[in-house]
């Protein structure tokens, strides 16, 4: 569980989210910087590259060959199995997050080519209750599973979330079994499956479908991990490490294939699709 | 060590203690005496044990002298042996493995180990595995499948550790590891959870054919008192977290994350642990027949079902 | 490649071999032990446990339940395909060994039932240039796996080595692969095979077919490892630490399921067999 | 930096390049001087060459500017793609593993990795892999089974590391566990000797259906200054320890040890690595098309045949 994380964030970060504004200031090298600009350069920081959080339409757009996606989800809606409250009912939480998102839950995505390569992408939606997997993102990667293993597409998905939804308790739990069990429909079919960690990756996400990819992709300075920072920090009752839990302690420890700054990212993950799903260049379909 | 609400059961059993040993040394006949506070005492097992609240369960999954891994491989198997180490890095104490008899039949049994005293605990780090200990399970469910002996696995943690060392070892990827490797068993599979279930630590060895959980176990995605510091940023409210998080065994029953309840003595498991493990042993005979009948093609299949299904959702139909 | 050991164990031992000693003296606690008391005793010091090594005769005798032993290995002798000579030409070193030995190589074994089941056990002969691993020792090894999986027997094989025969140079590196892969007929036929490591047990015997077995015992104090301890100090230029590739420190770096004293060894590895191959037991054929 | 038995090939060369030189500046005709000193070269190179010994092959294998497995990926094979890590502990630099396309087709490759300056060659550890390296690479075997890709390795390592940290985190397992896993591939595997094939650490990924060598590359169960050491108890006997240990390339074909010798243009692959790697490339897509007509059984069944025949034995008949 790290959503304890997102909850602090959302405190210290300035601003209301529903006030446009022009500017923001980088809390990497605190630049102020024209936020035209930073979405023309894909939310990267034109100063020190630093990699702001991305909206998951971006993403689609980033990542998919032009005019190839065609979205599958958004007929999946969350319920409130539990009737869970805690200072706010479940339902009234989802709703408000609905209405801000234009989303049933915190994923997003459809078939599309990439670099050619037949495929189904799904990004995972941060501004959903902190992108964590309630049943509704465990049906919808499933779901993602299954239509990509019967279509003869590549899955890849975009990580970014703090974790399993609490507010349905064990059944958000379960999902990290199902969405594990459903990426073995792709092992039948030979079909690979590419996970991209975005900042932040943690908690039951990372510990389920986003770990277990054919290939890891990370972008720079995600942080990517099981526990929270501050479940760690009470653990351990010491500071952290120096760049823990960072994509590039990842990557020396072992546990990605790459870390891939944004503006590699579509490059990188084509030529990897076309690598391990050369048939599928070859028919060309979408 | 008692816990608060079992007080009155606690006298009760004491006065008629004291009475027996009365009777006994002064050679007098008490029976019917007794035998009123017997029947005095059930009905208050059943008063107190029958409203007990979450957060009490959550007491009870707890409580000392409550059965664990170790007291199940030695009561309910027979010849068990242990087997060490992830032959990769350490042997991770807080979960213990090995192979074992189960009604004259071969079986691999693995599950967390908690303490039974403070340094004991502290060797066990409290039934927290590092990533050696989910890699000392898959080794298990290696064997296992190599052989073709049914598995069972015994779910008693608090979760994960959640300690730089195991961020470092990658605790996550051995988690999401062991939860696939356990799905991919070709041979019956049975989850039982004995007292804890927190989180992704306990689902890494829950991925079973069957998931059975005794009568005052928890099983859910994150303990009371965190998710109460995260959510009512206050561990205090664990108890209303508790409530909220629908997280005992009846509960689980109905939401499907479980398929049967072990019930537990009046008084519970901790109090009675025989009695416990013998209604443990009776589901675990009967879940087991039930699975041999399945092939390992039919054995893949019936787990993924069983867990493609969970969660609630609406699908609205394609337009 | 651990064979230094040999070399440096054999010039700082007392006495010369062929001399009958009625004592011995324990190298761990020092005490003198009357070695027909030793013998007794499995070779363990009565005094302070310690592990001396063993004859494999006796090793058989103590493992095989009684009057089931039948000898397989004997069969195969040792060739000089390199014509290799150092300080002694390799086939005087052979023959040296052979009679000191009476056997070709540095391994023998047979067929016997072990509580019950039904096994090939095979042991390393370390009075036999080391119970170094060259051509001999692999095709025994290979043939006793291709034995077990045909006659539905376990496989237990006693290492005791320091590593490949440098003698043979590649054909010895190349046994590591050919015991390794005749493993595998046991898996096909779901045969148990248990790995007994005594001291020494390191180089190419322990980085093939000694690692590689469903259950690893190990005798009590055994060194264990891949590089020699001489070797290792020379690349690191300190000094090791206390206990290091020992018998219990290898099992608590996880790599032994159990570190057993001989006088449990028979009775423990009987029950793992009886677990892992309760057919064998039922049909209760030697 | 050169060898010494090089130095009259690298002095003729040298006068043919100042020849070259001076004719072009001054324009004049030495085409007939060169041509001459050019045989004179090629004749030279044969008897060097031709007369080496197999001491003299070890340094050839260790030269700086022999073709590395960076070199190979990057000019054998196409659309290389690195990928990290044992997803377990750490990624080791002195493996190196990923995708790449050889001939149109993706493969899996792996192969130790040298520096190239005293920089690199810490950080890659001088080629000597810790157990990670070992379990990268198995995880690039279990990617090739996966989809299906043949799995080409490039040896070139004095050895695993034979340090602490590598015994700790069990080096021997893991280098038994990548010979089993290179054992059980389902696809085509190809093991190049590139420059040093150094004990088991080499083996560890030299489990192939085919198994090649460089012309001057060498491959022992140990290094001739480490059988030195040991043997004659003074590591200066290298030269007469590696005649003993007949590690040559021409030695193994002989032995069966290795498939084809992969031929080096004269002067050796150090100072003419494209055109080695040319002759590489065209022994691989030789080897890759006859391995390609064999289903998964088969490549098994060739890989047990292939190493079941190692070693030298005499068999008494049963008597
Ligand atoms: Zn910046
Ligand atoms: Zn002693």
């Amino acid at each position: 569980m790290a959503l304890d994380r997102l909850f602090r964030r959302r405190r210290t970060r300035g601003g209301g989210r529903d006030v446009p504004e022009l500017w923001l200031k980088c809390p990497s090298c605190e630049a102020q910087v024209y936020k035209k600009d930073l979405e023309a350069n894909f939310m990267v920081c034109p100063q020190c590259g630093h990699h702001f959080r991305m909206g998951v339409r971006e993403r689609v757009q980033m990542l998919a060959d032009e005019d190839t996606f065609s979205e599958t989800t958004g007929r999946v809606h969350p319920q409130d199995p539990l009737r869970f409250s805690d200072t706010e009912p479940y339902s009234e939480r989802l709703s408000r997050y609905q209405q801000k998102t234009g989303r049933p839950d915190a994923i997003y995505g459809g078939t599309c080519t990439i670099g050619g390569v037949p495929s189904l992408l799904l990004a995972m939606d941060y501004a959903f209750a902190g992108g964590s997997m309630g049943s509704v993102v465990g049906e919808e990667i499933a779901r993602g599973a299954e239509q990509a293993a019967a279509e003869g597409r590549a899955l890849v998905i975009v990580a970014a979330s703090g974790g399993a939804r609490m507010q349905e308790a064990a059944l958000s739990l379960m999902q990290m079994a199902k969405t594990t069990m459903a990426l073995d429909r792709l092992w039948e079919k030979r079909l690979p499956y590419v996970s991209i960690m975005s900042d932040p990756t943690t908690g039951g996400v990372t510990a389920s479908f986003a770990a277990l990819a054919d290939v890891i992709l990370a972008e720079p300075g995600a942080l990517i991990g099981f526990a929270g920072p501050r479940v760690i920090k009470q653990t351990i009752r010491q500071d952290l490490p120096e760049g823990f839990q960072r994509s590039e302690f990842l990557l020396q420890h072992g546990m990605l294939d790459r870390v891939t700054p944004r503006s590699e990212l579509k490059a990188v993950l084509a030529q990897i699709l076309g690598l391990l799903h050369p048939e599928g260049v070859r028919n060309d379909g979408a | 060590m008692a816990l608060e609400f079992e007080q009155p059961i606690i006298e009760l059993e004491a006065r008629i203690r004291e009475l027996r040993e009365y009777a006994d040394s002064k050679d007098v006949d008490l029976s019917d005496e007794i035998a009123l506070l017997e029947q005095k005492l059930e009905k208050l097992q059943k008063e107190i044990f029958g409203g007990l609240s979450r957060w009490q369960r959550v007491q009870l999954a707890r409580a000392p002298g409550r059965p664990t891994t170790l007291d199940v491989v030695e009561k309910v198997f027979a010849d068990f042996i242990e087997l060490h180490g992830d032959r990769t890095f350490a042997d991770d104490p807080a979960i213990v493995a090995g192979l074992a008899r189960f009604r004259g039949k071969s079986v691999v049994v693995v599950g967390h180990q908690k303490g039974k005293t403070t340094k004991e605990n502290i060797h066990r780090n409290f039934g927290m595995p590092h990533p050696e200990g989910y890699r000392k399970a898959m080794r298990m469910m290696d064997m296992a499948d190599r052989f073709g002996f049914p598995f069972v696995s015994l779910i008693d943690t608090p979760g994960a550790y959640p300690g730089v060392s195991a961020e470092e070892r990658g605790q996550a990827w051995v988690i999401a590891q062991s939860i696939q490797r356990m799905g991919r068993l070709r041979v019956p599979a049975i989850a039982v959870v004995l007292g804890e279930g927190g989180s992704g630590g306990a689902l890494a060895i829950g991925v079973g054919n069957r998931v059975l959980i005794m009568e005052n176990a928890w099983y859910s995605v994150i303990s009371p008192e965190s998710c109460a510091a995260i959510l009512w940023r206050d561990a205090a409210q664990a108890e209303e977290a508790a409530e909220a998080l629908k997280l005992t065994a009846h509960d689980l029953r109905e939401l499907g994350v479980v398929d049967r309840v072990v019930p537990e003595p009046g008084g519970g498991a901790h109090r009675h642990p025989d009695r416990a493990l013998r209604e443990l042993e009776a589901a675990l005979a009967e879940e087991l027949e039930g699975l041999e009948a399945l092939g390992p093609g039919e054995l893949l299949a019936d787990r993924y079902r069983r867990f493609r299904a969970m969660g609630a959702v609406k699908i609205e139909p394609a337009g």
